[in-house]
């Protein structure tokens, strides 16, 4: 049996383990905690094998074409979905993240969540978050995406609200899940569309048309869009539930509840980047609308700055991170809708290793702290913790952007792209951006490590390194978020760009008007290059500037730009705009919908009718008054009324 | 009077001597006096077994008659007799008022009602309405003990007295403007008449209107609750339904006389589609806000009235059928409500509170799903006879073209089955109160009064399934006014 | 000749319509007191009912096809050998009853859930217990009466018959306000259905006239053609009484009260199955009966179903009754399957039927919960619960499951059946379905909600810290539910494949006739080919047998 | 043997309608029990001479032969009527029908 | 000369029928009922219907009225008590009423019998004999029923006007007044 054709076992065996855990952990509470890393994490690493193994078999394959595999049909008859995966290159790329990167984090969470209760559940969710996330990227239709989609989403929803006995997790866990509804309701009214139109949902039934036929989709459809541009705005609007874009991004921060290896799976490395998959996946309807793609790429160019701004002066660890990763999920997106769909999925790829990397260490720092996030209340950890030190350094040149790593290569090619197609306000907008990524991680890194140990004196009495359960995974990531990038030099530095050209079948080849290939001037290209790595060292070096002794060196902005700190301390008050403008009015329209109109009006008027009908009867016996004269006289006035029919002409 | 006439009075004759019987008996062998019902029964069952012996079509010099309908009518009035006869022994033991006027009084009626049914000509059916009348007054105060049995009684006879004027005077107009009393050869007059025929339509309207009255449709229909609220609760089992039943048919037959000048049946239509309207929305309104059950039953009595005109509003040859079909489940519910209320109820003299029955129908789990099963036919809720009643009314009305009357039929049944439904509830939803764990030590609940209630209950339920037989039964006979 | 008696003794729809009814027989032979012979007893006949409803699907399943059509009496004995056997003669009216693939599903639902219903009132209940039994079974009789019959009139007894039992239900084993529940889903319910009779009589008596004999024959009555101006006041009338039990915005209110007083059993099945039966109502009656009023009251419903689905979303929001929640919740829920249903659409309707099932299973769940909870702390209130999930984990669980099914998560059933609505609906009304569409956002909203409240969070109370988790009865009642759940959601094929040529058939003649013009005097057209049964063999060999005898 | 007949019919029936109108004013107005009674009697007088006016007129005997069953019925009426007043003035010690009153609405 | 006596006696039946309705005393009123009972006899005499006349005066005036008399005089019910406030409207409605009747009856009557003149009389209308051979023939059923009638009027009577039978021990509400009805 080919390798290719157990595709099915890799989102399989890490549902099994979910359901296997999950099962454990209800009906036999007092198993032990062996068996639940063992199913854990050993069908998720098998499910990884798996995977590598056909990837393996994929790319060295006698046949290059896509692989498909179909399993049963999940609705028959006129309109028939089939339950069926898809191995392209697309999905190879994200196959192998999400099982490489996903199966190190589940090693890591066997140490780090090793003292938790509901370690068990813990894993349960994981694995089924694993299962959702491969049926999202292996799917061959949107339906399986999209089994996938709600799969993460209610994953997320679980993790976030991991420790459920406090107030917060869960309600922040609330909030993603219907922060990413909100996305998934344009989501599917896309694919409404798109059924409606074409009768199907599967990728290669649809694209191909898309692509011999491409006039049809660009007659007016609805909302003064063509039907491509309808399509593209519903999936972009469904991935910035899921990839936390302006203005759906506000869930992401709060994510930040549940515990760190699941920040670092799904909320940097895997779940948040599916809408940039999505997109990409569709390469060749947004292709079809330009409009909606600039409308993307200022999303994405806005959302990074604004995030940034926001990460320059968070304290907490973890939110510095997941700030970050807004921030570079716009940069994706930027690149995305640009047309550079294979820079986005670079920049996805080796965001994937460092921000992973990032997260763990961060965890292993918060681990060490005995659950302490607050960076103030940290510095001068190096000494304490060398491996995470260095791994998280590695880390922080990679998104910083430093010549050779990973997250250089990709930044680069994005910025690359903006300004070949001629947006330099995007551009200036990626830079100032890739300024602000370098010092607010370098800020994270010097108030962590650097200076003078500020906790209590019991946390540094218990300060020590992570188990090797945690730092093998650290160091693993380590190297992928240095090299992760090398696969990916562009020509200009003398590398083939093997990536771009990996990826190539993946986007859709129009031959009327096909991609105008951006060239530019080697000189120009290498002054942007310059531009950027300048960009990144100010931000390296301020940030040292003022951090780097250990002192709180940005109170001095805050002083001298008090009105500014605030803003960007209370995040641009998103989160109140959005409580007073949406939820509380719909709130207070609900009780009035409840209390106002469908108890007092709608009921009201049955209990009025009610109220009629028995206050006139009540008038109505009256009439029957006891007294045998009225009786009669009713009679005869009776009698006389038919006397009166009667004879009336 | 010859042999034929004779035994087209079999029935009446076998009541009637049943009747003569049973005051015998009261005088010679008083002792007997716990038998008293067992005999009526058994005078009651003769009679309808009496009926075989009837030749079909008019006897008695045009003076009476006898078909399928009338037979499903006089069927009718007999089987409340039968079920006020079983309900009543327990009553009167109760209430140390057994005697055999009682009984005998009742089958007097019965016969009254017989021949009120049977009668063709103005005449016999002011002078049966008569025997009727008289047998009801002296039964309605029949329990001389309560002070509103009298006055129901009293309330009931100065009415009945009033309206039997009115009735005369219209039967005296008929007879003079026509010539006969003889409704056939009044409605061959009224077919006659070239021009519109006012003073015998006149006539003709007094004595509908006292029909009207007996069968309590408004507005001729105030007496009504009071009356079934004084009178013994067994015998309103008889007097909310046999008097109808009978006036029902004197009714049709007036009606049919009415309509046979084509000029007048607009005039009368519309007089029927009155009263039924009124009817149906009076009775339910005023039912549905009466404490005491007898009472409601007494103005859900009159919406039934209502309910029945439906099929009346364009009278025709159709017509019967439905009514009969209709009267009989009306009997069978009615009857056998208040046979339940006779059981349920210990305070003769008392309002029957709805409220006592609170919570009975756990304790008494026979009666009150009886009792049930009344209140859900009443209802018209299938599969119970009163629904199959209600649906061939309404359909008469649809297929008359009357459907605005068969909505607001319905519209008022609606009104119905929330008061039918409070009794439901009030059986089975609501904590026996401990007025009622009290008073139910002076309950006799003997095997006669449960079987009336089974009787009825069983008869429901059986036509509520299966009512095929009974409706090809009436709805096929031959109907000839 | 085939007689009532054969049937009933027959492998026939009539055994399973009448053996719950006649089940109610021995009960009063029963101890009185004995409240466990009852309820073993009840478990029995209903598990008893199910095994024979499942053996008589499983008999005439066709794999890989629809089901088909059967009758019990194929053909009958009169003129002309119409179906069914005679019942009231004067009127034309025939005992017929039929499955297909429309109906099966939901009367397999209907037998699932009674057994269902049994175990989780097992402590819940305590008084009355052969009277509860009594309700239910009679009460499962009314509903696959309804579901079967394929005479106007027989469906209309039926249809009435089981208002009673839930009346009862709900009145002495319901809450505090239970007498003005059950009074008010009484008189709402008589009210549309009062009016759909005088529908039924005047479709009749025009079928009467029209054919010069009478008929209540269900294939008799669609070959109707009648005015328009006719046909919307019948809609209208046949709209009502479906509308009512949906129930659709504005003749809801009736719902939450029902809910919120009702026995769990009670709501289990009223959510189950009552509520299906308005929408089964269109999708048999009103809508073939009356296709071009349909078109006509097309725009009006959809906006009610939508108004359905975004109120009751909202009202369900800000419930601060779990139950109540949930009673609202249905509003919502239903409204998608009206919109499908108002779509035209084999998609839309398939996705309907489906979701009639899914949320008899997943609300059916829900309320079990509730009333699970109810059992154990005797309030529904949101204020009372809070950190459950840290006590009672398995229950947890199930409230998770089921809420996650309710919402509509992709692989549980609620998700295949509102997508297919909303993909199918998609396609006549784009712009009902985006706002639709959005009602799944809110479902999100006010169940996660749920959740929150009652699992989530800090344990606060004292009285919830020594709850004990779900038991094996329970767990076992909640059990079939859960495997449906998940099945339906992974591979809806299976539960969409019997009903499909049926639902075709339907929407066929439905547009055939919908491309004609109303005309302007009623007629009469030749037979739809849709009604063409297969006779039943069992009955069949019955007849076979009885004939012999003779 | 001939008798003159010099008086139209319709005189006797107009006697009869104003009678029977003085009687239902009668039996509307008067409150003593027995009083309403007499009216009642004024009317079925009214009618009986309606009736033998009308058996005149048609030269038909039918008219007198209904009077005199109506004078059955009225005695008949009248035994049980008064007899129910007895019952009632025993009990209540009135017949003023305003009086009578205990059930109603 | 018939004239004559019909307008008197008319005059004499309409006045002294406004009497019975109007006389406080019921007594009075009885025995104005017995004047108007005599003029109406006279009326059946000159319609020829002399036996009628002659029961009329036996059985009507003589033994019903009489009937009245006795339980008057039982029940010693001298007069009528006062008209109580609030009934003027129902007795003006009454009056209406009456008067409408009368209204829209009389002309009718009147003119609808104006141009038919009864024939003469014959001798053989006016015969007892012939008016018993009816009886027994034609209208044998109705006097049989009459006869029931009689008998079932004077069991009614005795049970109705008996003194009602000793409360059963310890049964609640016998004789006791019974509770208003509330509104």
């Amino acid at each position: 049996m080919r390798p290719l054709d157990l595709l099915w076992l890799v989102p399989a065996l890490p549902i099994a383990g979910a359901a296997l855990n999950g099962l454990i952990c209800l009906f036999w509470p007092k198993a032990g905690k062996a068996t639940a890393t063992l199913i854990g994490v050993g069908f998720p690493g098998v499910s990884m094998l798996v995977a590598l193994a056909a990837i393996w078999q994929y790319l060295h394959g006698t046949n290059p074409a896509p692989f498909e595999q179909t399993l049963w049909s999940w609705t028959t008859g006129t309109f028939s979905i089939p339950i069926a995966f898809l191995l392209d290159p697309l999905s190879t790329v994200m196959l192998f993240i999400v099982t490489f990167v996903g199966f190190w984090i589940h090693v890591y969470s066997a140490g780090y969540m090793s003292h938790e209760p509901g370690y068990r559940r813990y894993f349960a969710y994981l694995n089924l978050f694993m299962g959702a996330m491969l049926l999202l990227i292996l799917g061959n239709n949107f339906l399986v995406m999209f089994v996938g989609w709600e799969g993460v989403g209610l994953c997320s929803y679980l993790l976030i609200g991991f420790y459920f006995d406090q107030s917060f997790p869960p309600q922040a866990g609330r909030k993603a899940f219907i922060v990413n509804r909100i996305g998934d309701f344009a989501f599917l009214v896309g694919m409404f569309a798109l059924a409606a139109k074409y009768g199907t949902l599967t990728y290669s039934k649809i694209f191909p048309v898309v692509v011999s036929a491409p006039e049809a989709l660009k007659e007016h459809y609805a909302l003064g869009l063509s039907f491509a541009g309808f399509v593209a705005l519903c999936f972009f609007i469904g991935a910035m539930g899921k990839s936390a874009q302006i203005p759906l991004y506000v869930w992401l921060p709060d994510a930040m509840a549940g515990p760190t290896p699941v920040s670092a799976l799904i909320h940097a490395a895997t779940m948040v980047t599916a809408g940039v998959y999505m997109v990409v996946r569709s390469n060749a309807i947004y292709q079809l609308a330009p409009e909606i793609g600039t409308f993307v790429a200022v999303i994405g160019a806005f959302t990074a700055i604004l995030a940034a701004s926001i990460g320059l002066v968070q304290n907490d660890i973890k939110k510095v991170l997941a700030y970050s990763t807004v921030s570079q999920l716009g940069y994706m997106f930027l690149a995305a809708g640009l047309g550079a769909y294979t820079a986005a999925v670079f920049h996805l790829g080796t965001h994937a290793f460092f921000k992973a990397l990032l997260f763990l260490g961060s965890g292993s720092v918060i681990h060490a702290m005995g659950g302490e996030q607050d960076m103030r209340k940290m510095g001068n950890l190096r000494k304490f913790m060398p491996i995470t030190f260095w791994t998280f350094a590695l880390g922080t040149a990679a998104i910083a952007g430093v010549p050779g790593f990973a997250g250089f290569f990709s930044k680069d090619e994005i910025l690359h792209n903006t300004a070949a197609t001629g947006h330099w306000g995007l551009f200036a907008i990626g830079l100032f951006t890739a300024g602000l990524t370098a010092f607010y991680m370098v800020r994270a890194v010097a108030m962590t490590f650097f200076g003078k140990f500020r906790g209590t004196h019991e946390q540094e009495h218990h300060l020590h390194e992570s188990p090797w359960v945690m730092s093998v995974p650290l160091l693993v990531l380590a190297v992928g978020a240095v090299s992760s990038g090398w696969v990916g030099i562009p020509e200009l530095l003398g590398g083939g760009n093997s990536f771009h050209h990996f990826l190539s079948p993946v986007i859709a080849q129009f031959p009327e008007h096909a991609i105008e290939h951006p060239e530019m001037a080697a000189s120009t290209e290498w002054l942007l290059l310059i531009a950027s790595v300048v960009a990144g060292l100010i931000g390296i070096g301020y940030a040292f500037m003022l951090y780097g002794r250990g002192e709180m060196g940005g109170a001095v902005w805050a002083k001298r730009f008090p009105a500014v700190y605030r803003v960007l301390d209370r995040k641009y008050w998103v989160d109140e705009i959005y409580d007073r403008l949406i939820i509380k009015p719909l709130g207070s329209f609900s009780r009035f919908l409840w209390k106002g109109f469908d108890d007092t009006i709608v009921d009201g008027s049955v209990r009025a009718l009610a109220w009629v009908t028995e206050t006139s009867a009540q008038g109505g016996r009256l009439s029957t008054t006891g007294n045998v004269r009225h009786y009669a006289l009713y009679f005869f006035l009776g009698v006389l009324g038919l006397f009166w029919w009667i004879l009336r002409s | 009077m010859n042999a034929h006439d004779l035994a087209s009075l079999t029935p009446e004759i076998i009541l009637a001597g049943g009747g003569v019987l049973l005051l015998l008996l009261e005088a010679l062998l008083p002792s007997l006096r716990r038998a008293f019902t067992g005999i009526a029964l058994v005078v009651v069952a003769a009679a309808v077994w009496g009926f075989q012996s009837v030749p079909s079509g008019a006897s008695n010099l045009g003076a009476l008659d006898w078909n399928g309908p009338v037979r499903a009518f006089a069927f009718a009035v007999l089987l409340s007799t039968g079920i006020c006869l079983l309900a009543s022994q327990g009553y009167l033991r109760r209430e140390k008022i057994l005697s055999g006027e009682y009984h005998a009084l009742l089958l007097w009626s019965a016969c009254g009602a017989l021949l009120l049914l049977r009668a063709t000509e103005l005449l016999t059916i002011f002078l049966a309405l008569e025997l009727l009348s008289i047998c009801l007054y002296a039964l309605a105060a029949y329990h001389r003990r309560i002070a509103i049995g009298t006055e129901a009684a009293i309330k009931y006879f100065l009415m009945g007295a009033f309206v039997s004027a009115f009735v005369l005077l219209g039967i005296a107009l008929l007879y003079g403007e026509t010539g006969s009393t003889r409704l056939d050869q009044i409605g061959a007059a009224f077919a006659l008449s070239e021009k519109f025929p006012i003073i015998p339509s006149l006539g003709l309207a007094l004595v509908l209107a006292g029909f009207a009255f007996k069968m309590s449709l408004v507005p001729f229909h105030a007496w009504s609750p009071d009356t079934y609220q004084g009178a013994p609760s067994p015998f309103v089992a008889f007097l909310s339904v046999a008097p109808k039943v009978a006036s029902a048919m004197v009714f049709i037959r007036l009606l049919q006389v009415a309509v046979a000048n084509p000029e007048m049946i607009g005039r009368w239509s519309g007089i029927v589609a009155f009263l039924s309207v009124a009817s149906m929305i009076v009775g339910n309104l005023l039912a549905l806000v009466q404490r005491d059950i007898k009472r409601m039953l007494a103005y859900s009595g009159i919406a039934h009235m209502g309910y029945l005109l439906l099929a009346l509003v364009v009278p025709g040859a159709n017509s019967i059928g439905p009514v009969a079909v209709y009267l009989l489940s009306y009997v069978l519910m009615t009857s056998g409500a208040f046979a339940v209320v006779t059981l349920l109820y210990a305070r003769a003299g008392e309002q029957h509170q709805i409220s006592e029955l609170s919570g009975l129908g756990f304790r008494y789990p026979l009666l009150g799903g009886c009792l049930a099963i009344f209140m859900l036919s009443l209802g018209g809720i299938p599969p119970t006879f009163g629904f199959f009643g209600k649906y061939v009314v309404f359909m008469n009305a649809v297929t008359d073209g009357r459907w605005g009357l068969a909505i607001v039929g319905v519209l008022a049944s609606l009104v119905g089955v929330f008061y039918y439904l409070r009794i439901v509830y009030t059986l089975y939803m609501k904590p026996e109160s401990r007025l009622a764990a009290e008073t139910s030590s002076g309950l006799l609940i003997d095997g006669w009064g449960r079987a009336a209630a089974i009787l009825a209950a069983v008869g429901i339920l059986a036509f509520g399934v299966w009512p095929t037989r009974l409706l090809e039964w009436v709805l096929g006979s031959p109907w000839a006014p | 000749m085939t007689t009532f008696l054969d049937l009933l003794l027959g492998d026939t729809l009539t055994r399973l319509v009448f053996l719950p009814a006649a089940a109610c027989l021995p009960l009063l032979l029963l101890p009185k007191g004995n409240a466990k012979v009852a309820k073993f007893y009840a478990l029995l006949v209903s598990l008893l009912e199910l095994g024979l409803g499942i053996a008589y699907v499983a008999a005439r399943w066709v794999p890989g096809g629809g089901f088909p059509l059967l009758r019990d009496v194929a053909q009958g004995s009169g003129v002309g050998n119409p179906p069914g056997l005679p019942w009231i003669g004067a009127y034309g009216i025939r005992y017929d009853l039929a499955i297909d693939g429309i109906s099966m599903p939901l009367a397999l639902l209907t037998l699932l859930l009674l057994p269902i219903v049994f175990l989780v009132s097992w402590k819940g209940i305590e008084k009355h217990w052969r009277s509860f039994t009594a309700a239910f079974l009679l009460l499962t009789t009314g509903i696959l009466g309804a579901l079967f019959a394929y005479d106007l009139f027989v469906f209309y007894m039926f249809w009435e018959v089981m208002l009673i039992p839930m009346y009862l239900i709900i009145g002495i084993w319901g809450g505090e306000r239970r007498v003005y529940a059950a009074v008010k889903f009484f008189l709402f319910t008589m009210a549309g259905s009062l009016l759909m009779l005088v529908a039924i009589l005047w479709l009749a008596f025009t079928y009467k006239s029209l054919a010069g004999v009478w008929s209540f024959a269900y294939q008799d009555l669609l070959r109707l053609d009648l005015p328009l101006t006719t046909q919307c006041w019948l809609f209208a009338a046949f709209a009502l009484a479906f509308a009512i039990k949906v129930p659709m915005f504005p003749v809801h209110t009736w719902l939450p009260d029902a809910h919120v007083e009702a026995p769990t059993g009670g709501s289990v099945i009223l959510a189950g199955i009552l509520l299906k039966l308005g929408t089964y109502g269109f999708l048999r009656f009103a809508l073939p009966l009356f296709p071009q009023a349909s078109v006509k009251a097309q725009p009006w419903l959809v906006g009610l179903a939508l108004i359905g689905i975004l109120y009751g979303a909202l009202v369900a929001w800000v419930q601060v009754d779990m139950k109540k929640l949930v009673a609202y919740s249905s509003i919502a829920h239903l409204g998608f399957v009206m919109l499908g249903l108002l779509a035209f659409d084999l998609v839309a309707w398939q996705g309907a039927l489906l979701q009639m099932v899914n949320h008899g299973i997943s609300t059916g769940a829900l309320f079990m919960l509730v009333g699970m909870l109810y059992d154990r702390r005797h309030t529904k209130k949101f204020d009372e619960f809070g950190g459950l999930a840290a006590v009672i984990p398995i229950f947890s669980f199930w409230l998770v499951f089921s809420t996650l099914a309710s919402v509509g998560l992709p692989a549980l059933n609620g998700f295949a059946g509102e997508f297919l609505i909303l993909l199918g609906s998609y396609r006549t009304l784009p712009w009902a379905t985006v706002a639709a569409t959005f009602g799944v956002v809110l479902a999100a909203v006010y169940l996660l909600k749920m959740l929150y409240l009652t699992l989530w969070g800090p344990l606060t109370k004292e009285e919830n810290k020594s709850l004990k988790d779900l038991s094996w009865r329970e767990m076992f009642a909640l059990l079939p539910l859960g495997v449906l759940m998940l099945w339906i959601g992974i591979a809806p094929g299976t539960f969409l494949a019997p009903s499909r040529p049926a639902l075709e058939s339907l929407l066929g003649d439905f547009h055939a006739r919908v491309a004609e013009t109303a005309p302007d005097e009623p007629t009469l057209r030749a037979l739809a080919p849709i009604l063409i049964a297969k006779p039943n063999p069992a009955a069949e060999t019955a007849t076979s047998q009885d004939g012999e005898g003779r | 043997m001939s008798l003159p007949n010099s008086v139209p019919v319709s005189w006797f029936l107009v006697l009869a309608a104003l009678l029977f109108a003085i009687g239902v004013a009668g039996a509307l107005t008067r409150r003593n029990g027995i009083g309403i009674f007499l009216s009642i009697e004024l009317m079925l007088n009214a009618a009986n001479v309606a009736l033998v006016g009308y058996s005149r007129l048609l030269g038909e005997r039918t008219g007198q032969i209904m009077v005199l069953f109506v004078m059955a019925v009225a005695a008949a009426e009248a035994a049980v009527g008064l007899g129910l007043f007895i019952a009632v003035y025993r009990q209540r010690r009135t017949i003023d029908v305003n009086r009578l009153n205990l059930m109603r609405w | 000369m018939e004239t004559a006596i019909f307008l008197i006696f008319a005059a004499l039946a309409l006045g002294s029928a406004l009497m019975v309705v109007t006389h406080k005393s019921p007594v009075y009123a009885t025995m104005s009922l017995v004047v108007t009972l005599f003029s109406l006899a006279v009326m059946f005499v000159l319609l020829g219907a002399p036996f009628i006349g002659a029961l009329q005066v036996l059985v009507y005036a003589g033994a019903i009225v009489v009937l009245f008399l006795f339980v008057l005089m039982l029940l010693n019910i001298s007069k009528e008590e006062h008209q109580q406030e609030g009934q003027t409207v129902h007795r003006w409605v009454a009056l209406l009423g009456a008067g409408a009747f009368v209204g829209l009856v009389v002309p009718l009557l009147y003119r609808a019998t104006q141009p038919r003149n009864a024939g003469a009389l014959t001798e053989q209308f006016v015969s007892i004999r012939e008016f018993a051979r009816d009886l027994f023939t034609r209208y044998l059923l109705q006097f049989e029923i009459v006869g029931l009638l009689l008998l079932v009027a004077v069991v009614a009577a005795t049970v109705v006007a008996r003194k009602p039978p000793a409360a059963p021990s310890g049964a609640p509400g016998a004789d006791s007044p019974v509770s208003e009805v509330e509104p």
